[in-house]
């Protein structure tokens, strides 16, 4: 029976996949009134379809680790169901109603978490419910206007409807991928939820956010042009989406370099990177959009295998925090390579793929001359080692600095798996970045009008502004390694290993299990002295939005002093109203 | 005197002394309803309006000198009768207002029994 | 001898059926009784559908409009009977087989009950006004009863709280009725309806006032609607449901039914009674919002619906219209729903503050789980009817590019997604105290009349068509004034 | 394949002896300043190679050891994609692979990577060193790039070899064409160099030498080694993108110590900066005139 | 050039120790011998002051001296030091230290003792907390005598020491990691409990290679 439950499950975590392989033609139900739900494959979902068909197995084989359990089954079975109906809907409505059932299962697979506090819980679905409202009042200003709730209906609107649009669809999306300063929801979330969960939440659930967002260009009110043109080579619209971006990106690594939690960290870390798509997004050239489908594509990678082996960490020590970690390495070396491989991936460094995501957002932002966006994104992305630094230091490193992380194990082979065949694929990416454009971002862009970026061969990653090939720069820095590893193990002399962890130098005292070795949480504390970091560290959202809740709560509470239980009282209040109302209207003559 | 007292036979005149009364006598239920705190004097309060309600109905519907609508003792027409739809209207009202007082009185009874109390003001159990 | 169905037996056969109670009682049939009346009525209902749908029929008794009084079943009123059949039926069929409330399951309640049945049907059937008022009475007694049905000190300070309440506003619909009467010496809703026009602009004014004001305490508008939390916190859950889900969708009919009918242009009431509804709306999710105790919670959350309901009614377009009728059935499918859960929790629970049911989902997992489903329903996500019918109503506005209602409305949706979402945290909340043992007579069964509601919502929101037609039908029943006073007034003994 | 591997070769080799010639130049210049004889010019080699032959190398895990490897690949890559040379077939390495921003990312690989080794020891010194490490680079890439990028927006190209090409004489070197670029490039170049006043981050007295507290011998030589290399790696690309590259060896030579005169200039005369100075330093001027830079060049381009 | 041929008390010791290592300074290769020509060139001072030495030892540094055009530079580290100097008077506190730093260090390294202090305890002959001859702790592979001794001979003794590594000279490190337990037992019996961790050396008990 639990193991029948199980492969059920498994099964239906390839739902996506089956959708992916064997959609052929439009489908429609008619609701009522004359709206009809479409449904349809284009090539842009068929994209994202193809980071849910990939990602929602990979998560499901850990889960199966677990005691079975029916309804959060079902809970992923329905997520899944609404992220595949949102991605193949045809029209607004049938794209809110996977947009709201993916949020709500959503929500309650978050509370199967038993760290999920109520703070955690409600500005999960508040600030989702916020997102998906703001994104029916879109959908219906757009039906007033066209009469039409199909997606293409958006082309050729007038400027200011475009402008309402954008921002009522902008602010909707915003939110999902937690763009600052609407992010509240997304560590509280990622922090909270069930481990594997928040790996489906920060690869997949925001990736539903860039979906939408895909759909602002052509939203971009073009009246603007003749004031910008000459500053900017692009719509205004797109250079603020591009700043929010941007800015989302830098204050958010800066949060994530000051986390001392690992999901923490990595929450606020998808929050940067979903920062520089929507950069990418602003640009909107046919470069800058690959670059933002690639790190789309990337990030779900990344993050999938980050967070399924932070969660086999904390599964086999029960410990979240860097400073209760530690010297993992060689307890559990195939976890280590799971996250170096994906840190790699997420700082963006050469020869893994999130380099190429990084370097067509570049040249994107380069061809569009937006250079101080430029900036502050490798300000972003370079601040983002201290924290790729920190997530590989803080857990395998430096000194155990508990029990636990003294005696653990290696992560269980269904956490193995998963974690295996994302490396294979980051490095496989890595290797032949042009065959990711060719097969899987091109078919896009032409999908979307755009130019196809294009590809001489798979190995090679070629833009007007120059390219580079992977599999040039793969061979020639392993040859070195391989090389220089074996030159200096030929020669090896008196090399020997450190009998003891604490033969350290330092300063000629002898340190001991109590000295404190381990430098996990206080990394990034030093960066506070830096003017620009101290102050964004020192600010926080969270007392504007406890206040709001606060003042809520305070309007209800005063609201709610004219129920009392006095029926005189209800009494009176009516007769009152009833004789005001009465000689109001005699007087002033109905 | 009698132009005084012919006075009072017009109908105008007749209705509006039953329309000012009546509603003096609403008010006083208002009043009632609104001040008292005692459970039974707030059912009869509302007993008051209700049949405040009643009074304006008949004296209103009905004008100095028509008979009463029975077909009896060589009437054949209804001709100089007065309406008889607000009568059969008021006799309905009248027995639910009794029915609903009723209800209204025993649960007060039965309320004053479990709790010893006879106030509305007191009636406070259900707040939070 | 055939049976001739007529839409008098709406009412005639609930208080057939309550006058007979002494022999069900003997036959121990009380229970079954009750179900299957309202079982058979909610068949008869459907049944009618096909008639209904070509032409309205109007059943005279004695002689015709405007001077007899006459029964009209038109698709709104028949939307509305077999919506309260089988809201009755839903609730009988609980207090059946849940045997948790033994004050329930005797005579008075079971006589109440049909009562109030019947009053409600005789509300949206009935032509004349002074009927209409005597409904409203029969109605108004058999709730005032059931509320203080379980005769202890909360259930009798919420009867009589409700007997307070509810004899004044009948005083004051019975004013209006009086003054209607003596203006136009007339009781037939429609023949008063053409004379409504001729009065003097203040006495329009005054009986509209009065109407409104006796109709809006009894549909729970604010501020005519501070009563409505003590109300459902005290009587029985059972009753609650049939309170949220037939009585104030009964009062809301008559109101909207005599504004639309009475008034030649209702664009006049328009503005007051969508004021009013928004007002409500947002006043009452708001309050919600710090409510501790579930039932207080539900009873805000309905006051909510309603003012929805009322804001979208108002509006007095086709499409709100029906979208509005929509969400009253899925509302009073909803609430039901969520008061039977209250009622089972009630078993389970010595008291449902927010504070005493941490963890609920351990010891009632289904309760919970249909909880959820309620919740999500009534906020209006998909794939649960809900969504259908706020859809609906917002398109409406939307068609005609009103947009502070649907601003309004989302905001509102927000604000008491604010406080379901807490409940159902609290219902999922890890706890450490070990599951409660399960009482005795907590079965599946009981779950079996929410089951059916929980099923009809998600048909009816994966497959709204199948109600479009009668929803629209309705919606132009209701609106069509016209239509109306021709058919009744035009129609021979 | 032949002729890859001799170029190779010969790259990484006038790489490696370049590199330690400049580092004898400036501890010579140095010394001179400071009114000493100084160590021979040699003196960087010698202590390479006293490093190189050291008996002994403790070592700290697998990491440990792997750290100086990855260091070195990515040192040699950084070489070997930087193209050395203006219109020749030598000294191109791999560089029609690459790029200007991929060079600049493989500039950080290997530091990352030795910072995997020095979390490794488990020394906190070393790991306090990283950190500064990383957060100085998180404060001298943004102006760095900025003035690439500034240089990248006028060729409109990411290729060094084009951009090597478009400068073809003295008048068209970016630095007469885009001074303002290499006034905002200079000061963080500098940095990544190691070079005073920046150099808080590895200064022997600074926290215990910074990241390299733990490495020694064998281990430490081939940190040096690859530190040289990586130098004059950084001097030629600069050197190909605002000195118009070199045709010649001797040009390049000639380029790259010029700049390298510059580097050594600055740093013996300024005292050294806090990491949070330093960051706060190229935040605020090169950032702000690279402000400047793109208002001037991208927005108002008077040219 | 102060070099004794003979030995004179206490200093045969350490000739008697230094007799069981093989005299092979002219049997270098090619390679040794550049080897040990590029160590000569450069020595890496480990910065540790232990007495009141070290205020000579600045000097030495600056431009006045200049030992870094001998290729002479302070290290931080004892990882990357060659020569560690014990400057004047060493406390038994302090002991425990150099012991372990100068484990730490990798060969070849040297240890040079400046002063009288190291040699026979100078002026703290009676102190109870200071130790009297350095090498009965550690191999001391240059004396520099003087209370206290001018960077000019300082410099004199480092030149020395090069040219004893230059020569091939036997080292004091291999003395110690082949009388480890001599070393340890005369450690042993000053700093009693209080020793350094073993792990350090353990390693040279099994042939010196780990």
């Amino acid at each position: 029976m639990n193991l029948i439950t199980k492969l059920l499950f498994l099964g239906l975590s390839f739902t996506p996949a089956a959708t992916f392989f064997t959609w052929d033609g439009a489908v429609a139900w008619s609701l009522f009134n004359g709206i009809t739900l479409s449904f349809d494959l284009t090539p842009l979902s068929a994209f994202f379809m193809l980071l849910l068909a990939i990602g929602a197995p990979l998560i499901a084989v850990p889960m199966l680790r677990e005691k079975s359990d029916e309804s959060a089954y079902a809970l992923y079975a329905l997520l899944l169901l609404g992220m595949q109906l949102l991605l193949l809907a045809g029209d607004f409505i049938g794209f809110f109603i996977g947009w709201e059932m993916m949020t709500w299962s959503s929500y309650l697979l978050l509370l199967r978490s038993p760290r999920t506090d109520l703070e955690g819980a409600q500005s999960y679905i508040l600030f989702n419910l916020a997102s998906a409202f703001l994104l029916l009042a879109g959908m219906l200003f757009l039906y007033s206007i066209t009469d039409d709730f199909r997606i293409q209906a958006v082309d050729g609107l007038l400027t200011a409807d475009k402008l309402v649009l954008f921002v009522l669809f902008s602010l909707a999306f915003l939110i999902k991928v937690g763009a600052l300063p609407l992010h509240l929801w997304v560590p509280r979330s990622y922090d909270q939820a069930p481990d594997l969960f928040s790996a489906f939440l920060s690869a997949l659930m925001s990736k539903m956010g860039i979906y939408g967002l895909m759909i602002l260009p052509l939203l971009f009110p073009d009246g603007f042009s003749e004031i910008s043109g000459r500053f900017l080579n692009g719509p205004v619209a797109g250079y603020v989406l591009a700043w929010i971006g941007v800015i989302t990106a830098t204050i958010a690594t800066f949060k994530a370099i000051s986390q001392e939690d690992m999901k923490r960290l990595l929450a606020y870390s998808s929050i940067a990177q979903v920062g520089y798509i929507v950069t990418a997004l602003g640009v909107g050239s046919s470069l800058a959009i690959g670059g933002a489908l690639f790190q789309a594509l990337v990030h779900t990678l990344v993050k999938l295998l980050l967070f399924i082996t932070i969660a086999g960490i904390i599964l086999q020590t029960g410990h979240r925090r860097f400073t209760d970690l530690g010297q993992l390495i060689s307890r559990m070396p195939i976890s280590f390579f799971g996250v170096l491989i994906g840190i790699i991936g997420l700082a963006g460094m050469p020869p893994l793929p999130g380099f190429a995501a990084k370097y067509l957002m570049y040249v994107g932002l380069i061809e569009a001359h937006w250079l101080l966006l430029l900036a502050a994104m490798i300000l972003a992305s370079t601040a983002s080692f201290v924290y790729c630094y920190k997530l590989i230091y803080g857990p395998f490193l430096g000194h155990a600095n508990s029990p636990e992380a003294k005696t653990a194990t290696e992560a269980p082979w269904q956490y193995l798996i998963p974690q295996i065949i994302l490396m294979g694929m980051l490095v496989a990416l890595g290797i032949f970045p042009g065959w990711a454009i060719d097969v899987l971002i091109d078919p896009v862009l032409i999908g979307l009008n755009m130019t196809p970026i294009g590809a001489p061969t798979w190995a090679q990653l070629s833009t007007n502004y120059g390219g580079y090939d992977g599999v040039v720069l793969m061979s020639v820095f392993a040859t070195v390694f391989v090389l220089i590893t074996a030159l200096f193990l030929l020669i090896r002399g008196n090399m020997h290993r450190a009998a003891s962890p604490y033969d350290l130098s330092f300063c000629g005292e002898v340190p001991t299990a109590d000295t404190p070795l381990h430098y996990g949480a206080g990394m990034g504390r030093e960066l506070r002295r830096v003017p620009l970091i101290g102050w964004i560290l020192r600010h926080t959202t969270t007392g504007f939005y406890a206040g709001l809740t606060r003042q809520t709560q305070a309007a209800a509470g005063v609201i709610g002093t004219l129920y009392g239980s006095n029926p005189q009282t209800w009494l009176l209040l009516a007769v009152l109203i009833f004789a005001v109302t009465l000689t109001i209207q005699s007087v002033t003559g109905a | 005197m009698l132009e005084v007292l012919e006075l009072f036979d017009r109908p105008a005149v007749l209705h509006s002394i039953y329309l000012i009364g009546s509603l003096i006598l609403f008010f006083i239920g208002l009043y009632g309803l609104l001040a008292k705190r005692h459970l039974l004097k707030i059912f009869v309060s509302i007993e008051i309006m209700e049949l405040a309600v009643y009074l304006i109905l008949i004296a209103i519907a009905t004008t100095p000198g028509e008979t009463a609508p029975i077909l009896s003792d060589g009437f054949t027409a209804f001709t100089s009768m007065s309406d008889p739809i607000p009568q059969a209207l008021t006799l309905t009202a009248i027995v639910i207002g009794v029915a609903v007082t009723a209800l209204g009185t025993s649960m007060a009874i039965q309320y004053h029994r479990l709790t010893g109390k006879v106030s509305v003001g007191e009636m406070t159990e259900l707040k939070d | 001898m055939t049976l001739h169905f007529t839409p008098v037996w709406f009412i005639a056969v609930p208080l057939l059926l309550a006058f007979l109670a002494p022999l069900w009682v003997r036959w121990r049939l009380l229970m079954p009784v009750l179900f299957s009346a309202q079982v058979a009525l909610f068949v008869l209902a459907l049944s009618w559908l096909p008639t209904v749908r070509i032409a309205p029929i109007l059943e005279t008794i004695v002689i015709a409009p405007p001077l007899g009084i006459h029964l009209h079943l038109d698709a709104i009123a028949l939307l509305l009977v077999a919506l309260f059949s089988f809201a009755g039926a839903i609730v009988s069929a609980f207090i059946w087989l849940d045997n948790g409330a033994a004050h329930l399951r005797e005579r008075p309640a079971f006589i109440l009950m049909l009562l109030l049945i019947a009053g409600s049907n005789g509300m949206v059937l009935t032509g004349d006004i002074f009927n209409l008022y005597v409904f409203i009475e029969i109605v108004g007694v058999s709730a005032y009863a059931l509320a203080a049905i379980r005769r202890d000190k909360t259930a009798l300070e919420a009867g009589l709280k409700y007997v307070i309440v509810g004899s004044v506003a009948a005083i004051f619909i019975l004013f209006a009725i009086v003054l209607l009467y003596l203006q136009t010496g007339q009781l037939n809703i429609a023949a008063l309806a053409q004379a409504f026009g001729n009065m003097p602009a203040q006495m329009q004014l005054l009986i509209g006032l009065l109407m409104l004001i006796g109709l809006s305490i009894k549909a729970e508008l604010f501020p005519f609607n501070f009563w409505v939390p003590d109300i459902y916190r005290g009587s029985d859950p059972e009753i609650t449901a049939l309170y949220s889900g037939v009585l104030v969708k009964a009062f809301l009919f008559v109101l909207f039914h005599l504004t639309f009918i009475l008034l030649a242009d209702p664009t006049v009431a328009r503005n007051w009674l969508m004021a009013l509804g928004a007002i409500t709306m947002i006043v009452a999710e708001l309050v919600a919002l710090r409510q501790n105790d579930l039932r207080r919670m539900l009873a805000y959350s309905s006051l909510g619906q309603v003012g929805l309901i009322t804001l979208a009614l108002a509006f007095a377009s086709e499409a709100t219209t029906a979208g509005a009728l929509f969400h009253m059935v899925n509302h009073t499918l909803i609430k039901v729903l969520l008061f039977l859960l209250a009622a089972l929790m009630l078993r389970q629970y010595a008291s449902l503050k927010l504070t005493d049911v941490h963890g609920l989902s351990r010891t009632m997992p289904l309760a919970a789980g249909l909880f959820v489903l309620g919740a999500l329903a009534v906020l209006g996500l998909p794939p649960f009817s809900g969504f259908i019918s706020k859809l609906w109503i917002l398109k409406g506005f939307a068609d005609v590019q009103t947009f502070w209602p649907v601003a309004l409305i989302l905001t509102a949706a927000l604000i008491e997604a604010g406080y379901y979402f807490r409940w159902i945290r609290v219902f999922y909340a890890p706890t450490d105290a070990l599951p409660m043992a399960k009482i005795e007579g907590e079965k599946t069964l009981n779950y079996a009349p929410l089951l059916v509601i929980a099923g009809l919502l998600i048909v009816l929101g994966v497959a709204p068509f199948l109600l479009e037609d009668w929803l629209q039908q309705a919606a132009q029943a209701l609106l069509g004034r016209e239509a109306l006073l021709n058919a009744v007034l035009g129609v021979q003994p | 394949m032949a002729h890859y591997i001799i170029d190779a070769l010969a790259m990484l080799g006038m790489s490696y002896v370049m590199g330690f010639l400049f580092y004898g130049f400036y501890r010579q210049f140095n010394a001179r300043v400071q009114r000493r004889w100084g160590p021979s010019v040699f003196q960087n080699f010698f202590d390479n190679m006293k490093f190189l032959f050291k008996t002994e190398t403790i070592i700290h895990g697998p990491m440990f050891f792997f750290g100086p490897m990855i260091i070195f690949a990515g040192a040699v890559t950084t070489v070997l994609f930087v193209p050395y040379l203006k219109d020749s077939n030598w000294l191109q390495g791999f560089s029609h692979s690459g790029n200007l921003i991929l060079i600049i990312y493989l500039l950080v690989v290997g530091p990352l990577g030795n910072a995997l080794a020095v979390g490794s020891s488990g020394n906190p010194f070393g790991v306090m060193g990283v950190t500064r490490g990383l957060t100085r680079l998180m404060g001298l890439e943004v102006p760095f790039l900025l003035g690439l990028a500034l240089v990248m927006v006028q060729h409109e190209t990411a290729s060094v070899h084009a951009i090597m090409a478009a400068q073809t004489d003295f008048a068209h070197w970016n630095l007469m064409t885009n001074p303002i670029a290499f006034i905002v490039m200079i000061l963080p170049f500098m940095a990544s160099q190691h070079a005073s006043p920046f150099d808080v981050v590895g200064a022997p007295v600074e926290v215990y030498a910074g990241p390299r507290v733990e490495f020694s011998g064998r281990l430490l030589g081939v940190l040096m080694t690859q530190n040289m290399m990586m130098t004059v790696a950084k001097l030629v690309l600069i050197a190909d993108l605002f000195l118009g590259g070199a045709t010649t060896i001797w040009a390049l030579i000639a380029k790259t110590f010029a700049l390298f005169l510059l580097t050594a200039a600055v740093s013996t005369s300024f005292p050294r900066l806090r990491t949070e100075q330093t960051v706060d330093f190229f935040w605020k001027i090169p950032l702000g005139l690279g402000v400047i830079g793109v208002i001037a060049t991208v927005w108002f381009p008077w040219s | 050039m102060y070099h004794h041929e003979h030995c004179e008390g206490f200093q045969c010791e350490q000739q008697q120790l230094e007799a069981s290592l093989a005299q092979s300074g002219s049997e270098l290769g090619a390679l040794d011998r550049l080897m040990a020509w590029f160590r000569q060139r450069s020595l890496f001072v480990l910065a540790y002051g232990t007495g009141c030495g070290a205020i000579e030892m600045r000097p030495l540094m600056t431009s006045r001296f200049d030992a870094e055009r001998f290729g002479i530079i302070g290290a931080a580290t004892p990882r990357q030091a060659d020569v560690l100097v014990i400057s004047g008077y060493l406390a038994i506190k302090t002991l425990k230290r150099v012991i372990r730093s100068y484990e730490q260090m990798q060969a070849p390294k040297y240890v040079i003792g400046l002063g009288s202090c190291t040699i026979n305890g100078g002026m703290y002959w009676d102190s109870y907390n200071t130790i009297k001859q350095l090498d009965h702790y550690i191999p001391v592979d240059m004396y520099v005598n003087g209370c206290m001794p001018r960077p000019e001979a300082l410099i004199e003794g480092f030149v020395a020491l090069q040219q004893r590594i230059a020569a091939g000279t036997p080292s004091g490190f291999e003395r110690y990691r082949a009388n480890i337990d001599w070393y340890k037992a005369n450690q042993r019996r000053v700093l009693g409990d209080n020793m350094p961790p073993d792990y350090t050396y353990d390693w040279y008990h099994a042939g010196g290679v780990a």
